[in-house]
């Protein structure tokens, strides 16, 4: 197939990433890749996280917090709001350095996370506060998720020549299907900053799809959208973890979301953890209906 | 006929004080010689200022500008050491003059290597030998053991006495310190405290702008004698010291015009023009402060080149650049010409040649009273023995840079 | 020890001459987000107007009193400087709203070549003088205790008093009041103060008016000092390391940032100086700066750059 | 469970507050966004604008408060009258000065500001002495007390949702008499969402405060509001009061999630493809 | 009518990632450039290839350098002079130390020392951020001056501090007249331009401006901080290094520390920003701007016959020139170049409004 023949028609949902090729880097998770849809087989631990504590002068966000992250799951943090959620996120990969704590990642432990490591280990984020480059369009944003698999150096890009060019079709087209995937090819060459603020929020899912994550932290990514939206961004999500066997770790207010598609969900309030289990264990935990859900739900 | 003088002036940015008088100047004599005489034996004088101030970017501008003009340019006279470097080299292919009366490169002096430039009467290292020589004088004849200090603008202008001084405190056996101050010179605490400090016996103050009452302030401030300041002469004009007065009473600045006379070029200069009403200075009374009569000597300079390529070329003609500069390098200002002239109070008779481009190098000091400038000394010439050997070993070296054949002469 | 305190004091009485003229860069950043870059322009057409009204004046109104010129002229320069802001708010402000800071900064860029070309054409192009009697010889300390004494300029003190008056009335004014808040609101966004009802156009007015009154001031002591010419609007360069330094929205910190530059660029240069060459106290104080910096990126005094997610 | 409009005290003396007529929007001059909305909001009442992402509910609001200069968008046609007087012409200041505040999407605290000046500079335009100003300030204390612990903390380091309700804070702070909300459950928890919506009910039954709100909880939006507008592409595609539209079959499929059988699992909802709308 | 591209459909990706992705832009580009290379050096006179076309060309070019670190990467500097100081005066040393030394060579060389310094100034960079990293810029400015004024190597010596150049000549052919200068310009933007837009249009260019829009998001998803500041201070400041050996060699000959002093630093900052941060094209609008505009403001006067005296005219001269900038600024605050797309839209539209 061409590559136009691609751009212009864009794969049947769930062949999102089916002609991948054995990427560099070990992107695809090597066990536990699905045959099936529908048929996630959840792994081991992924991602650890031992006894964190994080505190900014007199404001502790986060105390003594552990939980851990299995393969293939979709695990949901929630709590009311200032509880320590985006925190926690921050933590994973690398933006705060917990004072106390550590948190192992498949295995390998660490005590502080540095960002780009934790990006070359295959995490990608996406931001409660848009964090999007205001200044540059759609299809670059997600581009730059691409970054750390493009390796033509400084002088081949300047006279873009022969691998440069190459590599840079090569994952624009991977970004095409992101593109088609979330239904924003209308806005491709749009600088971000003029989009409505729900599409923004897709862009930003986007930018992080297109790193090929093995763990994806989406913080809110359904606030500011309605119903109809919300169903299309959950879709995405299931789809991108069924397909990919993307492990997901997801932070949002809407309890029929939450309830919903999470596998595994912790509560914290206050910066302290004060439940966790699964959507119907948490549901019926009276201090998370006390601390959060309130008695309308 | 006509013939075209171009006019690189400044009349704004950081030096316009300097630079408004000095353009008046020497466009009135231009109106001058125009209105009295009715041209050079005829020929009109035509003109057009353009406005550099003082950035060597737009100087070039202007350059290119007007050098084409009428017939081309009869000379140009940059207003600026800056300027003068960046049209130097254009010059040698352009093939016009410049001249630069009391600035520009020293070395130029050499007109077997420098061909078009015309540093009339004087450069800096003039200044700095004659400024040494008043010094010697006071001293009666012995500088050694004496401390003297340089302050100086940090850049080409300013350091271009450094090499004659060195030579000068090896033969006199004083000690010379120097004190580059960063343009534009507003803050000079640090280099007064240091003066201060190390007791100089005599300060040369190589400034120009703002430069300079900050600094007569800083030595007001600091307790430093002003009769032991000797200014360049660009630090030297009426404005310098206005306003500070009595606080500069005793401030010393060479020249090379005897600038506290006036003479007959000022009164032609009131009948055939102010009093008609086409002065260029807003105000008649800028009329005889020193920048005012060193801009018309400047064009005077001019128009007298002009002259005496004309006596070769054919009187009455429009000349092309190339014959002005012939006249340049031809001039012969008598003492009876000077007076003929009106400037025969004011200025040292001067005689060109092809090799030698300054002409002469008289200069002498005055001293500021608190109110006006009046004259303290004679006039001294600078000591050809120091400044010729240096002449020639700084054209050769840019003779060599360049790849310039110097001509016979 | 004699000559190194007279260097640390003349050091820190230019450093609050500096601090004058970094002020007015403060002023207006704190409350409108904007580095101005026109205040150097600012100062040059504030002393312009200061010295040539208290020419103008006499012969106008037919009167001698060298005081009451001076009077006048101040209460008329403060009226143009208000005019000024006014036009500023009007004409380019204005219609600026919302724009991003770079933006604003370039405005003031063209404000600054406006500025540069009215101010001479109105006022002239020459030097020009102001005197408001500041004293200009030198007093001397200390006569017995150190040999030669220790040499204070009067003039010098005379401007750092005024300075630490003029810093303590301003960090008042945008600690205490309603104004001063809204003003530091603006500075962060003005799109969310405009929709809680601040009204911008005030608010600026407000702002360069004040800025222009600083420029006032910083004009009439260091046109006293240097005489009044183009040259006037190039301390602003002078204050540049120090505002960063204190922190671009700290009036203290203009003081502190004043003090440490003025004594560190004149230190520098005497002691360190003649092992380099000499003339190094300009870059030194930048130098000095980034040492700052390095530590506290936001400056002494700056409210800290915030980067969340 | 289902919440019946309340009729507001003043039902029968209700008139126009704002009569939004025909305006088109445009941003940078070519970006033409709203293409001829009108809509009224009655004194009192609490009107909900719903729509999809960048159906120009944000637009419509900053139309209505003036902050579309600063977006560099236009109003080039149309007209917007509050109480029968033009206001397109004015300030957004004067607007606040006429009671007329709004909140704006995406939070917009002031980062170097504490909590507390953030929300003292909401009082900026009020007159009446401080001591109604630190009544105020009770009050919104009271309806967030976890703004009341982050008080001394500057804006910027505060969580999203306490930024939120900073926001809708300080808005209260002017003591206003119409606010125009744009998203104010954007990022709040449920019970604050709630607890939101429980305020500008609260406010506009007791001190009679219109409310024109844009928002995409739907469901909220609908059982708090009077009268709902919703809008597609630019353009008002539906209108009614709100027990209408949430009755409404497709309302309750696109905005409720509750069309056909009932409320839908997110889990199970199969097709991601955008359905054709209706009008668009 | 004109400027549609309905009908031009793109069949691949290459074609899509075309610098010119129109067809009536790529024909215009065309001509613009066999109009500069071909038409120019025989219609334009002396003077304006060497006061307008030579000096617009290199200031272009130093101001795509710059617009590499300030509009793509978002780190202000004002250091611009210094960096084409060094270049300059690195070229400089190369040509009289090294006899026989290529034009080419010197150009290149100058950049690259530039570019080792530009680093170093730029280690500050990733601490400091905004407005305040202009300390460190302007740390670079004051000490290049001291620098090329004090230590007399710079300057081979010279007594007064100032330099010149041997006439110049390129392979073997020696570049005197204007004209040839001014294609020997021309021909170095163009291809400096062809490699700054392949830059800015690829990866690192997505790095730089991801560090410019959103530091810690950038560095979350994996782009290096570090690398990309500092990779966009040596690109930036090695076609600066090589504007300023331009601007020596070719423009002034000859020339003093101040023809690369803070103004310059400023005036190039202005281009950029009133052409438009973050776009090739804005250097070059920018340059016009700033340097031609004057100069017709210039010439204003004499056209209309006015009487005016050059001080008046200069005062109103610049009066105008800041009215000008405010004006473009509040039609369209990202610059010139922005104002030309935005044209380019309505065109794309007319004659319907929207
Ligand atoms: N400043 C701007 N410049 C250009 N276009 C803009 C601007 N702001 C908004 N738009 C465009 O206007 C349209 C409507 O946007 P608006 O923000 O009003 O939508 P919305 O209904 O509030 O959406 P959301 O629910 O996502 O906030 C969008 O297509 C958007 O791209
Ligand atoms: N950089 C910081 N400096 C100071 N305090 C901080 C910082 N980051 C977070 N906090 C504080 O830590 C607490 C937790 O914040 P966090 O953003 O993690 O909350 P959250 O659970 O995501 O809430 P929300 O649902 O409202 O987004 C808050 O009280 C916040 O003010
Ligand atoms: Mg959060
Ligand atoms: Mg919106």
């Amino acid at each position: 197939m061409s590559y136009a023949a691609q751009a212009l028609h864009p794969p049947a949902p769930g062949a999102l990433f089916a002609q991948q090729p054995p990427a560099a880097g070990g992107t695809l998770p090597a066990a536990g890749q699905p045959t099936d849809t529908g048929r996630r087989h959840i792994g081991d631990v992924i991602l650890d996280v031992r006894n964190i504590s994080l505190r900014f002068g007199g404001v502790k966000a986060l105390t003594d917090i552990s939980f851990n992250v299995r393969e293939h799951e979709v695990r949901a943090i929630i709590g009311p709001n200032g509880a320590g959620k985006s925190s926690m996120l921050n933590c994973i990969n690398g933006v705060y350095q917990p004072q106390e704590g550590a948190i192992t990642f498949r295995g390998k432990t660490f005590k502080h996370m540095n960002s780009r490591q934790v990006a070359e280990m295959g995490v990608a984020r996406t931001f409660q506060n848009l964090a999007l480059f205001k200044g540059m369009s759609v299809l670059d944003n997600i581009m730059t998720g691409r970054n750390l698999r493009m390796k033509s150096n400084l002088l081949l890009q300047a006279l873009r020549w022969g691998p440069a060019e190459r590599e840079e079709i090569a994952h624009r087209e991977k970004v095409e299907r992101i593109i088609d995937f979330l239904e924003i090819q209308a806005w491709r060459k749009t600088p971000v900053g003029r989009l409505p603020y729900g599409l923004q929020k897709r862009v930003d899912l986007g930018r992080a799809l297109a790193m090929e994550p093995q763990v994806l932290l989406l913080d809110e990514p359904m606030a500011g959208m309605n119903v109809e939206e919300k169903q299309d961004m959950c879709r995405f999500i299931l789809d991108v973890n069924d397909e990919f066997g993307t492990t997901i770790v997801l932070i949002e207010h809407d309890m029929g979301v939450v309830m919903d598609i999470s596998d595994r969900v912790v509560v914290l309030d206050y910066g302290k953890k004060i439940g966790d289990g699964t959507p119907d264990e948490v549901r019926t935990n009276e201090d998370v209906v006390r601390a959060y859900l309130g008695t309308s739900h | 006929a006509e013939q075209f003088v171009p006019l690189l002036v400044y009349r704004t940015g950081q030096f316009a004080p300097l630079g408004i008088p000095w353009a008046d100047g020497k466009q009135d004599y231009l109106k001058l010689i125009n209105a009295r005489d009715g041209g050079v034996n005829g020929v009109k004088l035509v003109f057009e200022e353009c406005e550099t101030a003082y950035d060597a970017a737009k100087g070039v501008e202007c350059y290119e500008r007007l050098k084409g003009k009428g017939t081309g340019a009869s000379g140009f006279d940059p207003q600026s050491t800056g300027i003068t470097f960046a049209v130097t080299d254009k010059a040698f292919n352009d093939k016009v003059a410049i001249q630069t009366m009391g600035y520009g490169l020293s070395q130029s002096v050499d007109g077997t290597v420098f061909e078009w430039n015309f540093p009339l009467l004087g450069t800096y290292w003039t200044a700095a030998d004659v400024m040494i020589q008043d010094i010697l004088k006071k001293e009666k004849g012995n500088l050694k053991g004496k401390k003297i200090a340089l302050v100086y603008h940090d850049s080409p202008y300013g350091k271009e006495p450094i090499p004659l001084l060195q030579k000068r405190a090896a033969k006199d056996g004083f000690e010379l310190v120097m004190f580059p101050v960063t343009p534009p010179g507003v803050e000079q605490k640090s280099t007064w405290l240091q003066i201060r400090q190390q007791r100089p016996d005599y300060v040369l103050f190589w400034s120009a702008g703002v430069m300079t009452p900050a600094g007569i302030r800083e030595a007001q401030a600091s307790g430093f004698p002003r009769e032991k300041m000797y200014a360049i002469w660009w630090a030297g004009s009426d404005h310098d010291v206005k306003d500070i007065g009595a606080g500069a009473k005793g401030y010393n600045a060479i020249t090379i015009h005897n600038s506290a006379a006036r003479d007959k070029v000022h009164d032609d200069l009131k009948k055939f023009v102010y009093d008609k009403g086409q002065g260029t200075a807003s105000d008649a009374s800028q009329v005889g402060v020193m920048a005012h009569t060193r801009g018309m000597m400047i064009s005077m300079l001019q128009v007298e080149a002009i002259r005496a390529a004309q006596e070769k070329f054919g009187k009455g003609k429009t000349l092309t650049p190339e014959q002005v500069k012939w006249g340049f390098e031809n001039l012969d200002l008598t003492p009876e010409r000077l007076k003929a002239l009106g400037f025969g109070e004011i200025m040292r008779p001067v005689k060109t040649s092809c090799s030698n481009h300054m002409g002469t190098d008289w200069a002498r000091i005055v001293q500021w009273d608190g109110g006006k400038w009046n004259i303290t000394s004679d006039w001294y010439q600078a000591d050809q023995a120091l400044i010729d050997p240096l002449v020639k070993e700084m054209s050769a070296k840019y003779a060599k840079d360049k790849n310039i054949k110097p001509r016979s002469c | 020890m004699g000559f190194f305190l007279e260097t640390l004091f003349g050091g820190l009485m230019a450093g609050m001459l500096y601090a004058l003229v970094a002020l007015g860069f403060v002023l207006i950043f704190k409350a409108s987000g904007v580095f101005n870059f026109a205040q150097g322009a600012m100062v040059l057409f504030a002393a312009l107007a200061m010295a040539r009204f208290s020419e103008w004046l006499p012969q106008w109104l037919g009167f001698e009193s060298r005081f009451l010129a001076n009077v006048l002229a101040i209460v008329l320069a403060v009226v143009v400087m208000i005019g000024v802001a006014w036009l500023i708010e009007r004409l380019a402000l204005r219609q600026l709203v919302g724009q991003e800071p770079i933006a604003l900064l370039m405005a003031t860029l063209g404000i600054t070549y406006f500025i540069d070309g009215a101010g001479q054409l109105i006022f002239g192009s020459a030097t020009y003088k102001i005197d408001v009697g500041m004293p200009k010889d030198p007093m001397i300390l200390f006569e017995d205790v150190f040999q030669g004494g220790l040499l204070l300029s009067k003039e010098d003190l005379y401007a750092a008093l005024v300075s630490a008056l003029l810093v303590a009335s301003l960090s008042l004014f945008f600690q205490k009041t309603a104004t001063g808040r809204a003003l530091r609101a603006v500075a962060d966004d003005h799109q969310a103060a405009q929709s809680i009802g601040i009204p911008l156009s005030r608010i600026w007015v407000i702002v360069w008016s004040i800025g222009g009154i600083v420029a006032l001031v910083a004009g009439i002591i260091w046109g006293s000092k240097l005489g009044v010419q183009f040259s006037i609007s190039l301390v602003a360069l002078k204050a540049l390391p120090v505002v960063i330094l204190g922190g671009l929205t700290s009036v203290p910190g203009a003081i502190v940032g004043g003090l440490i530059i003025g004594s560190g660029e004149k230190l520098s240069e005497i002691y360190l100086g003649p092992f380099l060459g000499g003339g190094i106290e300009n870059w030194f104080a930048y130098v000095l700066a980034l040492g700052f910096l390095l530590v506290r990126p936001q400056g002494l005094f700056g409210d800290k750059i915030i980067d969340r997610v | 469970m289902q919440v019946a409009a309340t009729p507001s005290p003043s039902a029968t003396a209700r008139r126009d507050f704002l009569d939004v007529n025909g305006i088109e929007v445009i941003y940078n001059h070519v970006i033409l966004v709203l293409k001829g909305v009108s809509l009224r909001v009655e004194e009192g009442s609490i009107v909900a604008l719903l729509g999809a992402n960048g159906a120009g509910k944000t637009t419509t609001l900053r139309a209505v408060s003036n902050l579309l200069h600063a977006e560099r968008g236009a109003v080039t046609k149309g007209s917007i009258a509050l109480r029968g007087e033009r206001i397109e012409n004015l300030t957004p200041a004067s607007l606040v000065e006429r009671g007329v505040i709004q909140v704006m999407e995406g939070r917009h605290c002031f980062a170097h500001l504490t909590i507390e000046e953030n929300l003292m500079t909401g009082a900026y335009t009020r007159t009446d002495g401080r001591a109604a100003v630190a009544e105020t300030l009770e009050k919104v204390y009271a309806y967030f007390p976890r703004l009341k612990t982050r008080r001394t903390s500057q804006a910027a380091y505060t969580s999203g949702g306490e930024q939120q309700m900073c926001a809708i804070g300080r808005a209260l702070m002017a003591n206003p008499r119409m606010v125009l909300l744009d998203e104010p459950s954007m990022g709040l928890a449920p019970q604050i969402v709630e607890e939101v919506f429980e305020i500008v009910r609260d406010l506009n039954t007791k001190e009679g405060v219109t409310f024109l709100l844009a928002e995409q909880n739907t469901n909220m939006a609908l059982r708090y509001a009077d009268f709902g507008y919703i809008l597609e592409s630019g353009r008002v595609v539906m209108d009614g009061p709100a027990a209408a539209l949430r009755e409404n079959e497709d309302v309750k499929e696109f905005y409720l999630g509750t069309g056909g059988e009932g409320r839908k699992s997110f889990r199970d909802v199969k097709s991601y493809k955008r359905r054709k709308r209706w009008l668009a | 009518m004109l400027y549609r591209e309905n009908g031009q459909f793109k069949q691949s990706y290459h074609a899509d990632l075309q610098i010119f992705p129109v067809l009536q832009d790529r024909v215009a580009i065309q001509l613009l450039l066999v109009l500069a290379f071909v038409a120019v050096p025989f219609v334009a006179s002396d003077y304006a290839f060497r006061a307008i076309l030579i000096p617009f060309l290199i200031l272009s070019l130093a101001a795509m350098g710059l617009n590499i670190l300030v509009g793509y990467c978002g780190q202000i500097s004002l250091g611009t002079g210094a960096f084409m100081a060094i270049g300059a005066y690195a070229a400089y040393n190369l040509q009289v130390r090294i006899d026989g030394m290529p034009l080419l060579v010197a150009l290149i060389g100058g950049g690259l020392c530039a570019t080792v310094f530009g680093v170093l100034f730029g280690i500050p960079s990733l601490r400091i951020r905004g407005l305040y990293l202009a300390v460190a810029t302007l740390a670079a400015q004051f000490f290049t001056d001291w620098f090329t004024n004090r230590v007399p190597w710079v300057t081979n010596n010279s007594s007064s501090g100032s330099v010149s150049v041997r006439e110049l000549s390129l392979f073997g052919m020696a570049v005197e007249t204007p004209a040839q200068k001014y294609l020997l310009c021309l021909s170095i933007v163009v291809v400096f331009g062809l490699l700054c837009k392949n830059l800015v249009r690829g990866a690192i260019g997505r790095q730089w401006m991801a560090i410019r829009d959103m530091d810690v998001a950038a560095a979350v998803i994996g782009i290096r901080p570090v690398y990309a500041k500092l990779s966009a201070f040596a690109v930036s400041s090695f076609v600066v290094g090589v504007a300023g050996a331009l601007w020596g060699f070719v423009h002034l000959g000859s020339w003093e520390p101040a023809a690369f002093s803070i103004d310059r630093s400023f005036q190039l900052l202005f281009m950029v920003i009133i052409g438009g941060l973050g776009s090739i094209s804005g250097a070059f609008f920018g340059a016009a701007f700033i340097v031609l505009l004057p100069l017709l403001l210039n010439y204003v006067p004499h056209w209309l016959g006015l009487p005016l005296s050059t001080a008046t005219a200069s005062h109103l001269e610049h009066m105008i020139f800041g009215a000008l900038i405010v004006f473009f600024l509040i039609v369209e605050p990202h610059g010139l170049a922005r104002l030309w797309l935005t044209a380019r839209e309505k065109l794309r539209l007319w004659p319907f409004p929207h």
